[in-house]
Parts: C-alpha cells; sequence; structure tokens
C-alpha cells in the first residue's frame, strides 16, 4: 500500500511540473502590462515612475525563463508570490478563502453522494415504476439546465419569492443550502443514473440472489450485498467529480456572493492579478490531483480484491 | 413421514429469441419431511429451473405455465415477492449453483455466516459472529480462513461456507443445486459428508440436485430422474440403482457402473 | 479475532452513517439566524479592503482614514483634519493647520510630525502617489504641534483641493513598513477598523474616542456582492440595510426596487462625468470636423432618458457643475459648430473600447451599442471590445482604439485636475490630442494665483475645447444608492463617500 | 446500427430538438422578423406583441431574432470548438497510438498534465487571459477538451492495431495514412460519434458559462449565455426575457443530452471516464 502510494506520488511529480509550466506560460498568454494594473489606472494615470518602481518590485523585467525559474524555486519552497493589487501573500489569500469553498465543495459533495445514492437505489428497485421515470425525467432536465440558470433561479425563488433563504454569503447554515444544491444537482442525478445501471447489474448477480435466498432483510441486504458492490465503480465517479465541483464553484460562488477563492480567482483574472490566478490554478491543480490520488488509495482500500493483488481491474464495471 | 414439499405437475417455459423453451413439464415431486431427495438428469433436463421456481428466482424470461408448489401445505408458487421472501431462508434455503459467484466478493466469510445467523433470529452483532465462528469451525475452516474474502479460498471451501451458512439457518428445506460440481474426489467428499451430517442432525430435508448419480448413492434416500423437463422416475436409492425403470435412468446407471465400475 | 475486527466484519458499519446524516439534516435545517444587535451592513459592488500594497489599505468609504480636506456640495476644499491653511510665498509655501486633540485609533494624539511621515511616505514610495499629487512638493516639514508646512516647486493655487481625500489619507506612522507600506489602517475617522475578510466583509466599529458626533451604529459591517442584482435581493430580503457606492444600483433596477416597500432609493450627483473618448491620431477622429460631427450626431438627451431612467445629467459643459465656482460662463456643447459627416472608413472597423470592470456598474454596453447603431446608420462598422484591466490599458497605451467610453472624477473639484490629467500632451491619459496652446494655457491656469486670472484661461481652455471636441462629455452621474426605512440619515457626497457616522437607526433609538 | 438509433424514442427526441435548433440558427435571416441588431429606444422592454413576439429587450431589439441568431453563435461555438477538439483530439490520438515508443509517450504525459486540470477552471483562466471574446472562449473550451479525446481516440488505435486483420494489412505493406483511413479510422468512428454527442452538451454548458461570467462575446452580438447575463437585471420588470434565453440554452442542452443518451444506449458504448 504504502510503496503503491509512493510509486503513483512520484509519478505525479513530471505531471505537476508540467502543470507548473502550463500555468505559468498562462500569463504570456495575457495582452496587457501588468505594471499598468497595479496602478489600477482606474480613474487616475499613474506616474511613470511608479509604474517603474512596481515593476523591479515584482521582478517583471526578467526574461520569462528566468522569471519561471524564480517562479517555481518560489513556489517549491512554499511562497506563491503576492498579489498584484493588494500585496497580501498568495497563498495566505487562498487559505483564507479555501475554507469557504471546500464548505461549499464539500457540502455539495456529500449532497451528492446522498442525493446519488437514494435516486440509485430508488431508481433501481423501482425500476420502470413511478419512482424511476420520475428520477429520469429530473435527471435529463437538471443535467439540460446550466448551473448559473439554476443558480439564478433558485435565489429568485426562494430568497425572493418565497422569501425563506439567504441569497447571499455564508452566514448561517441556510446560506449553504443553495449554493449547495445548484453546484451538486446536475452531478447528483449523472451519478444517481450511474449507480441505477451498476445497482441494477449487481441485483443480477449470483450473490444477491444468494442472500435473498438466505431471507437476509431488505436493509442488510441493500447495505451489505448489494451497495458495497455497486459503490466501487463510483467512488472513481465521485473522485473524478471533485474537479467538476471545484469548477463549478467557480461560477456558483459568483452568483451566491460566495466568498470562496473561485470568486476571488475570477476577480483576479479580471484584474489581471497574475500571482493569485496562477497561484489560484495550481493549488486547484494540486488539490484535485491529490483527491484523485486519495480516492485511488480509498478505492484500494475498500476492494479486497485489488487490495490483496488479484489484477482486478477496476474500470472494467462497464460505468 | 409427513410430506413438506411437493411439486404438482409443475411447467416452466422461457422466452427465447427463437421461440419458447419448455424447460420443466408437468414435473411432479414431493419431499418428506428430514429426507433426501435426490434429483439427477442431465445438463438442461429441468433440474436447475427446478430449484429456482421453488427458491423464488426464476429468470426474467421464464413463466410458470402450469401447476403448484405446496410447501408445508401452501401453494407458494403465486405468492407476493414480500410474502415470498418470509418463506425464504428459514423455510427454503437454496443453494445457487455455482458456488463461486454466490458469496458476495467484497464481504468477508465470517460476515456471510454471521449474517445467515442473525437472518430471521434475535441474533445480532458479536452473538452472531460467535456464533458463526464455531459453525465455520465445524464444516472444517478454521479461524486463519475465516477473515478472508471469498475470492481467497478454493471452490471446496466456498460450498463448505454455504453449508454453514445452512447450518446457521436451519431450514426446512434445503435445496443444494450442484453442490458438488468442480470439486475434486476428496473436497466432494467432505461436501457430502456434510450433508449427510445434516440429515442426522435433522437439520433440514435436503433436496440435492446434481447431474453425477453416484454421487447421490452414498446418502440420498430417494432419488427422481429428470428428462427433458419431465420427471421420469422416483423412487428409493436402492431401487434405482438396481432396477431401473425408465430407459434414461437405465442409461444414468449403465453409464455410472462403466465409468466407475461399481 | 479482536472485537472490532468481529464488528467489521459482521458489517455493522451502518450506524456511522446514520449519525452523519442526521447531523447534516440538522444542520441544513437549523433556521437562518441573522445578527442583531446595532449593526449597519451595508452591500457593495467590490472590494473595498485594498491591501498593504495600495496607497490607503482600505477605501475611504468606510471612514476608518481621513484627510487634510475634504470637498464640500460646491466641491470647495473644506477643513477635515486641518482647521485652517494658508498660502504664503506666492503659492508656493502652504501651511496646513490642524485641529487639536485629533486621536488616532490606538489612543494618540495626531501632530504635525504625524503628516509629514504620511507624506514622506508617499513622496519615498512612488506607487503609493499614483496622481503625482506630491510631485510640485519639495518638503513637507512640521512646525510646532500643529502646523504643517509644505514648499512647492511652483506655485499651487489649488494645493488644498489636490490634498483633499484621497490627496493627503492620513495614518498613524507607527504603521508603516520599510517599504512605505501599510500594516494595519490606523485612521483618525469614525469607524476603526475590525475583522477583515478579503472580498466578503469588512468589519467597522465606532471609535470612542473620535473628535465630532459619535456615530449611532456600534458596528458597520460592509459586504463584498459583486453581482447587482444578488445585491438588490440582498436589500429586499433585509440581509443587508444599505447599498452605498457608485454603480452599487444599476438604472435598470429602479423599479425593482420601487417594488420593495421597505426600500428608499435616493439620488446624489457626482463629481463623476462619463465620456467618450476619441483617438485624435486614428482616422477618423483625428479630424476636428470629425469629432465635432459625432459630438453633434449622437443624442445625448435621448440617451439619459432612454437608458439612464434619469439617473445622469446631460452634460452641456466638460466637468462636473457641481463646480460652481468653475462652471464654465460658455456651455462649451451649446455652442458647438455644426460640422460634415467625415466619409466613412472603407472596410475599417471603428473599435469602441470599453472596460470589463464596469460592465456589472455602469450601463456602458448598453450606450455603446446605441453609439454603434448610429455610426452604422451612417456607413461605418463599428465594434464593441470589451477588455479587463490589462488589455484595456494596452489597448489605450497603443491607441488600439477610436472611441472609448470612460469614467472622470473630478477628484479635487478644480479644473486643473481635469485639464491636466485628459487635455495636456503630456498627460497620461491624453487620447491624441495636442494643441500647444491648450497647454500652455493649462500650464499657466496650473500656477496662475489670481482666482480672476484663472478663471478666464479656464474660459478659453473651454472655448478651445470646444472648438476641438477631444472628447465628448456623455453625462454627469447621478448615483443611485438605497436603504431600507428603519436606517435614516445615511448619505453620500459627491466623491461616493457615504456618511457612516449621520447614519442611524430610524426613531432615533439605537436598535 | 441506425435501425437502434431511430428505435430509441430518447434518440429520437434529441436528433429532432437539435435538428430543429440547427434549422433555425442556419434559416435565422430569414425566420427572424426584424434585425437583430436594429436598435429603437422607444420600444424598450415592451411585452410580446404581433409586431415583436416576443417582445423586446433592453435596447429596443427585437427578442425573437436576437435568439434566433443567438442560436448561431451558440450552437455555431460548440459546434467550432467540438470541431477544434475532435481534430486535435483525433490526430494526436492517431499520432500516438501509431507511433508509439518515446513520441507516444511524450504526448500521453503532456495529456496527463492537461487532464489534472480542472477542466472549467483551466478554461476559465485560458480564456480570462486572452480577453473577453468569442475567440478566447473557443481556445479556452477547446484547451481543456482536447486531452481527453487523444487519450481516448489513442486506446481506441490502439485496440484497432490488435486486430487480425489490421495486423494482416501491415504486414501486406499497408502503411501510414491507408492503413488509418481504410482500416482504422471505420473501427474508431462508432465510439467518436457517441462520445461526441455526449461531450457536445458539456461544451455547450461550459461555452455558454464562460459568456455568461462575462468572459465571451462582445455586445452586441447575440449569445444565449450573455444574453441570460444582461437579462436577469431585468428579472422583475421582464422575466420573459431571462425565461427565454434561459430555455433556449437548456433546450440545446436537453437535445444533445437525449440525443447522447439514446445513442450511447443504442450503440452501447462506454461512456468516457470525465470530470
Amino acid at each position: 500500500m504504502t510503496g503503491r502510494a509512493t510509486f503513483k506520488l512520484l509519478a505525479l511529480v513530471p505531471v505537476l511540473l508540467g502543470v507548473s509550466v502550463i500555468t505559468f506560460s498562462l500569463m504570456y498568454m495575457a495582452p496587457g502590462n501588468p505594471a499598468d494594473i497595479l496602478m489600477r489606472a482606474y480613474e487616475e494615470a499613474p506616474a511613470q515612475e511608479s509604474v517603474q518602481a512596481f515593476r523591479s518590485h515584482f521582478g517583471l523585467d526578467d526574461g520569462p525563463c528566468t522569471q519561471y525559474v524564480k517562479w517555481l524555486s518560489r513556489v517549491l519552497r512554499g511562497n506563491l508570490g503576492v498579489s498584484f493589487k493588494t500585496g497580501e501573500s498568495v497563498q495566505a489569500k487562498i487559505i483564507d478563502r479555501l475554507p469557504a469553498t471546500l464548505e461549499l465543495a464539500g457540502g455539495a459533495f456529500l449532497f451528492m453522494v446522498l442525493v446519488s445514492i437514494s435516486f440509485g437505489i430508488t431508481g433501481a428497485l423501482c425500476r420502470g415504476r413511478l419512482p424511476d421515470k420520475g428520477i429520469h425525467i429530473l435527471t435529463v432536465l437538471a443535467t439540460s439546465v446550466p448551473a448559473f440558470l439554476l443558480g439564478l433561479v433558485l435565489l429568485y425563488a426562494f430568497g425572493v419569492l418565497l422569501n425563506v433563504l439567504p441569497v447571499t454569503g455564508r452566514i448561517g447554515p441556510g446560506s449553504f443550502l443553495l449554493p449547495v444544491v445548484t453546484l451538486g444537482l446536475a452531478a447528483s442525478c449523472v451519478y444517481g443514473r450511474t449507480l441505477r445501471a451498476i445497482i441494477i447489474d449487481v441485483i443480477e448477480q449470483n450473490y444477491v440472489k444468494q442472500a435473498y435466498a438466505m431471507g437476509l432483510s431488505t436493509r442488510r441486504i441493500i447495505t451489505g450485498y448489494i451497495m458495497k458492490n455497486a459503490m466501487l465503480p463510483l467512488v472513481t465517479l465521485y473522485g473524478m467529480s471533485m474537479g467538476h465541483l471545484l469548477g463549478g464553484a467557480v461560477i456558483v460562488e459568483s452568483i451566491f456572493s460566495w466568498p470562496g477563492v473561485g470568486k476571488m480567482a475570477l476577480e483576479a483574472i479580471m484584474s489581471r492579478d497574475y500571482p493569485v490566478v496562477l497561484g489560484y490554478v495550481l493549488f486547484m491543480t494540486v488539490v484535485f490531483t491529490m483527491s484523485s490520488l486519495a480516492v485511488d488509495m480509498a478505492y484500494r482500500f475498500l476492494d479486497p480484491r485489488v487490495q490483496e493483488g488479484i489484477g482486478y481491474d477496476p474500470g472494467g464495471d462497464g460505468v | 413421514m409427513t410430506t413438506i414439499l411437493e411439486a404438482r405437475s409443475l411447467s416452466v417455459h422461457y422466452q427465447t429469441p427463437v421461440g419458447a423453451v419448455k424447460a420443466l413439464d408437468h414435473a411432479s415431486f414431493s419431499l418428506g419431511e428430514g429426507e433426501i431427495l435426490g434429483m439427477v438428469g442431465h445438463s438442461g433436463s429441468g433440474k436447475t429451473t427446478a430449484a429456482c421456481v421453488i427458491g423464488g428466482f426464476l429468470e426474467k424470461n421464464g413463466r410458470v405455465e402450469n401447476g403448484e408448489v405446496l410447501f408445508r401445505g401452501e401453494n407458494i408458487l403465486f405468492l407476493p415477492w414480500r410474502r415470498r421472501r418470509r418463506i425464504l431462508g428459514k423455510g427454503i434455503f437454496l443453494i445457487m449453483q455455482n458456488s463461486a459467484s454466490a458469496l458476495n466478493p467484497t464481504r468477508r466469510v465470517i460476515a456471510h455466516v454471521a449474517d445467515a445467523c442473525s437472518s430471521g433470529e434475535a441474533i445480532m452483532g458479536r452473538k452472531a459472529v460467535s456464533k458463526a465462528c464455531a459453525l465455520l469451525e465445524r464444516v472444517g475452516i478454521g479461524k486463519d480462513k475465516q477473515t478472508l474474502f471469498p475470492f481467497q479460498l478454493s471452490g471446496g471451501t466456498k460450498q463448505r461456507v454455504l453449508i454453514a451458512m445452512a447450518l446457521a439457518l436451519r431450514p426446512a428445506v434445503l435445496i443444494a443445486d450442484e453442490p458438488t460440481a468442480g470439486l475434486d474426489a476428496i473436497n466432494q467428499a467432505t461436501v457430502l459428508d456434510l450433508f449427510g451430517t445434516l440429515k442426522e442432525e435433522s437439520v433440514a430435508s435436503v433436496i440435492l440436485i446434481t447431474h453425477d448419480l453416484r454421487v447421490l448413492t452414498a446418502i440420498a434416500d430417494r432419488i427422481a430422474v429428470m428428462y427433458r423437463g419431465a420427471l421420469v422416475e422416483t423412487s428409493n436409492t436402492a431401487d434405482i440403482i438396481s432396477k431401473p425403470v425408465h430407459r434414461h435412468t437405465q442409461e444414468l446407471v449403465n453409464a455410472m457402473k462403466t465409468i466407475h465400475g461399481s | 479475532m479482536t472485537c472490532r475486527e468481529q464488528r467489521f466484519a459482521a458489517g455493522y458499519a451502518i450506524r456511522p452513517r446514520l449519525i452523519t446524516l442526521s447531523i447534516l439534516l440538522c444542520f441544513l435545517l437549523c433556521p437562518f439566524c441573522a445578527s442583531g444587535g446595532s449593526t449597519l451592513t451595508i452591500g457593495v459592488g467590490r472590494d473595498l479592503y485594498e491591501g498593504p500594497e495600495s496607497e490607503t489599505y482600505i477605501h475611504g468609504s468606510t471612514n476608518v482614514w481621513e484627510a487634510l480636506t475634504i470637498l464640500d456640495g460646491n466641491l470647495e476644499p473644506a477643513g477635515w483634519l486641518a482647521e485652517s491653511w494658508r498660502m504664503q510665498d506666492g503659492g508656493r509655501t502652504w501651511v496646513f493647520r490642524l485641529h487639536r486633540g485629533v486621536r488616532f485609533h490606538n489612543g494618540s494624539l495626531l501632530t504635525a510630525a504625524h503628516v509629514v511621515a504620511n507624506m514622506e511616505r508617499r513622496m519615498k514610495h512612488r506607487r503609493f502617489d499614483p496622481r503625482g499629487d506630491l510631485r510640485e512638493v519639495i518638503s513637507v516639514k512640521a512646525k510646532g504641534e500643529l502646523n504643517v508646512v509644505f514648499r512647492l516647486k511652483r506655485p499651487l493655487p489649488f494645493f488644498p483641493a489636490l490634498m483633499a481625500y484621497y490627496g493627503s489619507p492620513i495614518f498613524h506612522p507607527g504603521v508603516f513598513d520599510a517599504k512605505g507600506r501599510i500594516t494595519r489602517p490606523v485612521g483618525t475617522g469614525p469607524f476603526r477598523l475590525g475583522k477583515v475578510k478579503p472580498g466578503e466583509t469588512i468589519e467597522l466599529f465606532a471609535f470612542d474616542g473620535y473628535r465630532g458626533k459619535k456615530p449611532a451604529f456600534q458596528r458597520v459591517m460592509i459586504r463584498d456582492i459583486p453581482d447587482a442584482q444578488t445585491r438588490v435581493f440582498a436589500l429586499i430580503r433585509g440581509e443587508i440595510d444599505a447599498i452605498i457606492d457608485v454603480g452599487g444600483i444599476l438604472p435598470s433596477q429602479i423599479n425593482e426596487l420601487k417594488a420593495g416597500r421597505d426600500i428608499e432609493l435616493k439620488r446624489a450627483q457626482l463629481a463623476m462625468t462619463h465620456y467618450l473618448m476619441m483617438n485624435c491620431r486614428r482616422p477618423p477622429f483625428d479630424n476636428v470636423g470629425a469629432r465635432l460631427w459625432l459630438a453633434g450626431r449622437i443624442d445625448r438627451k435621448r440617451l439619459v432618458d432612454k437608458l439612464m431612467e434619469g439617473t445622469g445629467i446631460v452634460a452641456g459643459e466638460f466637468y462636473s457643475p457641481l463646480a460652481r465656482k468653475w462652471a464654465p460662463h460658455d456651455r462649451a456643447l451649446r455652442s458647438a459648430p455644426e460640422a460634415k459627416k467625415p466619409a466613412p472608413l472603407p472596410k475599417i472597423p471603428i473599435v469602441i473600447l470599453l472596460h470589463s470592470n464596469f460592465q456589472q456598474r455602469l450601463p456602458y454596453d448598453l450606450i455603446a451599442q446605441v453609439i454603434a447603431q448610429t455610426l452604422r446608420e451612417e456607413g461605418f462598422e463599428p465594434r464593441i471590445e470589451i477588455k479587463e484591466t490589462g488589455a484595456f490599458q494596452e489597448a489605450l497605451k497603443k491607441g488600439e482604439f477610436h472611441l472609448s467610453i470612460q469614467p472622470r472624477n473630478l477628484l479635487t473639484g478644480d479644473p486643473d485636475f481635469y485639464y491636466s490629467s485628459n487635455i495636456s500632451s503630456s498627460s497620461f491619459r491624453n487620447t491624441g490630442f495636442t494643441d500647444p496652446e491648450a497647454d500652455r494655457l493649462i500650464d499657466l491656469a496650473r500656477h496662475e494665483t489670481g482666482q480672476q486670472k484663472r478663471r478666464r484661461i479656464y474660459d478659453r481652455l473651454a472655448s478651445i475645447m470646444a472648438a476641438n471636441m477631444p472628447m465628448i462629455p456623455l453625462y454627469h452621474e447621478v448615483a443611485l444608492y438605497a436603504h431600507r426605512k428603519d436606517v435614516e440619515g445615511l448619505t453620500m457626497d459627491a466623491v461616493f463617500r457615504p456618511d457612516l457616522a449621520a447614519a442611524r437607526p430610524s426613531g432615533g433609538s439605537v436598535r | 446500427m441506425f435501425r437502434r438509433v431511430l428505435h430509441s424514442r430518447l434518440a429520437l427526441a434529441g436528433i429532432a430538438i437539435v435538428a430543429l435548433l440547427v434549422m433555425l440558427a442556419a434559416f435565422a435571416p430569414v425566420l427572424a422578423p426584424h434585425d437583430p441588431y436594429g436598435i429603437d429606444l422607444d420600444r424598450r422592454l415592451e411585452g410580446p406583441s404581433p409586431k415583436y413576439p416576443l417582445g423586446t429587450d433592453a435596447l429596443g431589439r427585437c427578442l425573437l431574432s436576437r435568439l434566433l441568431y443567438g442560436a448561431r453563435t451558440t450552437i455555431g461555438a460548440a459546434f467550432a470548438v467540438f470541431t477544434a477538439v475532435l481534430a486535435m483530439g483525433v490526430l494526436i490520438g492517431i499520432v500516438s497510438g501509431l507511433a508509439g515508443g518515446i513520441t507516444d509517450a511524450v504526448i500521453m504525459r503532456v495529456v496527463d498534465v492537461f487532464l489534472a486540470f480542472p477542466s472549467l477552471i483551466l478554461a476559465v483562466a485560458v480564456a480570462g487571459f486572452i480577453g473577453p471574446s468569442l475567440f478566447g472562449v473557443l481556445v479556452g473550451v477547446a484547451s481543456v477538451w482536447w486531452a481527453g479525446y487523444a487519450r481516448f481516440i489513442r486506446s481506441a488505435v490502439l485496440t484497432a492495431r490488435q486486430k487480425e486483420y489490421v495486423e494482416g494489412a501491415r504486414v501486406a505493406g499497408t502503411r501510414g495514412i491507408r492503413l488509418v483511413l481504410r482500416y482504422i479510422v471505420p473501427q474508431v468512428a462508432a465510439p467518436i460519434i457517441v462520445l461526441a454527442a455526449m461531450e457536445m452538451r458539456w461544451v455547450l454548458l461550459a461555452t455558454s458559462s464562460l459568456s455568461f461570467l462575462g468572459l465571451g462575446v462582445q455586445p452586441p452580438m447575440p449569445e444565449w449565455g450573455a444574453m441570460l447575463s444582461d437579462a436577469r437585471h431585468y428579472i422583475f420588470s421582464s422575466p420573459r426575457m431571462m425565461i427565454a434565453s434561459g430555455a433556449s440554452i437548456s433546450l440545446a442542452v436537453l437535445g444533445f443530452n437525449l440525443l447522447g443518451e439514446g445513442l450511447r444506449d443504442a450503440l452501447q458504448v462506454k461512456q468516457a471516464r470525465r470530470r
């Protein structure tokens, strides 16, 4: 297990190095001069000497390669630089706002897991009957409505028309509900559908029939025999969904004024605050990569067949 | 001897893309209390279908065309699934064909038996586990193997796990579908021994399904011979071996004698 | 087999899952609890926190810091931290006398030395003086406890106006670090800074040692709600008590807010003017005739009436008429001569450049589309380009635009601010208009101390502007702000600084 | 194959919706009652009338005409991204699959790097840095999506290469482009088609999301995401604007959704793993 984890981690090194190169080169895709931006020449003109002072202050006079090497060596030492705009350290800024995003993504994840499992079980056990059809229709609709539209509609419906849930920010548990549903609904439905297919597959397995033959209770059969096997392929998908949730958070956070890293990143992109955007992209990619790795490990932990090195292919589950 | 299970004129058809296939054709048989009934026949003769119909696991494309199955005098064939399930386990326990896939691959051996122990009884948690532990020891699975996963066990051991489950459930009727298939001679002997034990302790009345007549000669009280979905002959074991009536039975007995030279 | 293994083996791990589920449900169903007490919550559309790398760390709208002077309703400098000031040496020396007994939030008394330290910070670290307010300053010295003496290279008759608000923010010098950054804004304003969550909230507490009237609200929360619609929803729901900022409420939202019965919608005329800048280096607007033609062709009244819902004043002059003293005698645009239509450029699109930061706050894209329509009708091929800060600045710098809509604040209330930062050919913001006479007059007026003479120079400049039309003033901003009816006294001044100290719960009592 | 597609009601509905939208987009100039750019400040925010079937927008333009022309932009952009992604993915996947060795290893590591990014985050960053424009959105979305395709097609090529008759053709001397076109492309076509239909909705969602965030088309060009973004300021006074643009996006996504699902079921192709 440990050996495998180490190997996987080592294999990530070149990938993350590549990620850093691409992230850094983003900066060169952009037109414009960051020096002018700091000056926030918004209503007033920056004096030329202020611009020069800024350029040397942030080391913008070096060539791209030198800048990259300098940047990378700083990043490796855990220093993502300082914001052009506010002068805060980027990692402090990210860590400051990360809890909000993780809360949102984590909440959406939990919502997704709970809803997709209940949808999956209901759909599979009531196959072809009303609840299954209802869930299917809901799935088709939910995956067709973009998150930004869903968010606006929920905001309007629950916040303004029904006046039951707060529309902004991160105050009190109630404010949590709408963003989480907005972020998690589509994924819940998709995974619910996937789970349904897997469960239907599993129910046909001999061991489930055998469990019924033993006269076990429905609950025991679902938890001990069906779900345990059906969840395995789903775990990989759940892990993958983290990327989707972190990306979707950008949109949801900007609609709900959720003070997380996504909103920060969007603002930083709009004001060309390179260190912040670079730091954000890099950080999120590492978070995503690590969560994928964690899921991979969890999978190995959950599935005894893989754990014991039987040569079982986790990808072969018809997902 | 009272009859605990009786099938009357049972007909089952499978819908297949090439038309309906008759799997059972007016088959009738009965199982007495404490008796071991052997069912024998070549592949496709309808043995497994019979087991599935009684156990309630008929394939989706199968349909009962005719007949009834009486369990303790009640026709269980057309009971709603919810009521049917109450009979499963403690009433009728079906050990599926192909023991390799009959155990949950992600569940430890002992958990299966513990589940069986707690099925329909008030034993829960640790009590069930310790009972399961004892039962597994009885079927010859030591503590070292009890926490393994099914795929780590040999076919014979898996079959023994299933028998341990039967011991735990103490069903009124045990139907074992090909319990000795794919086992080597030593394992076959052990498994059959365990079925003998079941009978001796009058744990259950057993229907033992196999294509191997020889397996039945040792432990079955009566033998039913199936041929193309019909029950062609039912008689005491000794009678079947010594004076088979139906042509197919004669073939089976002859084949057995030719191979094993008994 | 251990006990734990047994439990695991038997699969009884279902309990924790149920517990998690119920905790989650409790968490989600727990009713939303609003924070009560005497707190005023304000929604704004941008982050008022600007950080140590900025001139002031936090926006002046927070009422945390004060400056030497502040502009009054007529955009005239009035005393703030400075009680009075006088000019010496023909405008080359300015002496500001501070109020006695002004306290910083850390309790220490404001002295002239503190002010000197603040000025030296910005003179030494030029990036904290982005507009170059202190360019002409040779030295700043403290004279006694309360007098600050500025020595200038050349006379600046409007120096007190230059020092207004953002011209001289004063913090306790103990908070400056070696690089001139502010580590924590310890100012003298009626509110001191509490906890800042960048991009989320800024918490302010009433400062007990404030010299003036004590604020009625003990606590003010400023919440950053970038989406205009969400902001209005939050106000209607009462999650915030007020929206008060430029562009905080869009003209299109007037009707939505009128529907809210508990909400009072107010307007404030600002010292901000919105212009259609023209690139005077590129055809067709390098031609005076073309510029004059466009100025006559754009129906500004219609724009304001139709698109602004009356939240603007059609600009008849080049800078805010709030500066009464400087209102030109000759309203430039009324006397704009008729001009002939220029020939449409073959296949070359007319680029109308907009800044993406204003998208959410000002109706520029609507105006641009109307102007584009006008141009299209005349046979041009207009194209709108919305660019974010970097690309926007770059395009301006390289002159890759023909037209651009931009706001300008008359931050000092003095015409010089407008002319030297927009029209002077050495200005960073000059969009290609060069006129030696205008340059000469701007420089002359800048250092002319005689009020009457200055006045005459600016009148001459105004007529040069009218004849050359380097930019078209579209409208003067009338900002919308709103608060719930349980708050009163909340107002906003001409440079959109809300007076938080004057706000109080209605009925006079603290909630 | 096509009979099975036609038997699936879902796929049929999907095909119908997509075809309808494509037709509407194609014939927008004929169908649109007004000029989608024709501003009329005197008729701002009017409700539906015989002259303006869906009413007018904030600048007095015909909403229906803008929606019709918006279909061109929105669906056109999605198709453009898709074509680019497919071309890139197919090319790189086939090269990688056929070349093997170092080339393959290098290409696959690059693909790994691109797959390591959370997709929307990279798309937003790329589009944001290029600047708000249709081009930025196209590049942003395409830069994220190509990698998955390249990997998918590479594995399909590798599988196809294993087949005896391909091996036979190689032994017989068929090489390079001929081998690819004759023997490999026909084999990977079905999974690519299904993948295409399944992924179109993601592309559509991603492009309209970026537009909604203000990273997309420049006004006055009609585009559904941007139109929705503008319309939300009128949610109280003219909700129809939001409903119309929102419903259009949802309908388009729904169409591709159904089409993809139907095709997948009909062709029984495994869905590609994606985030």
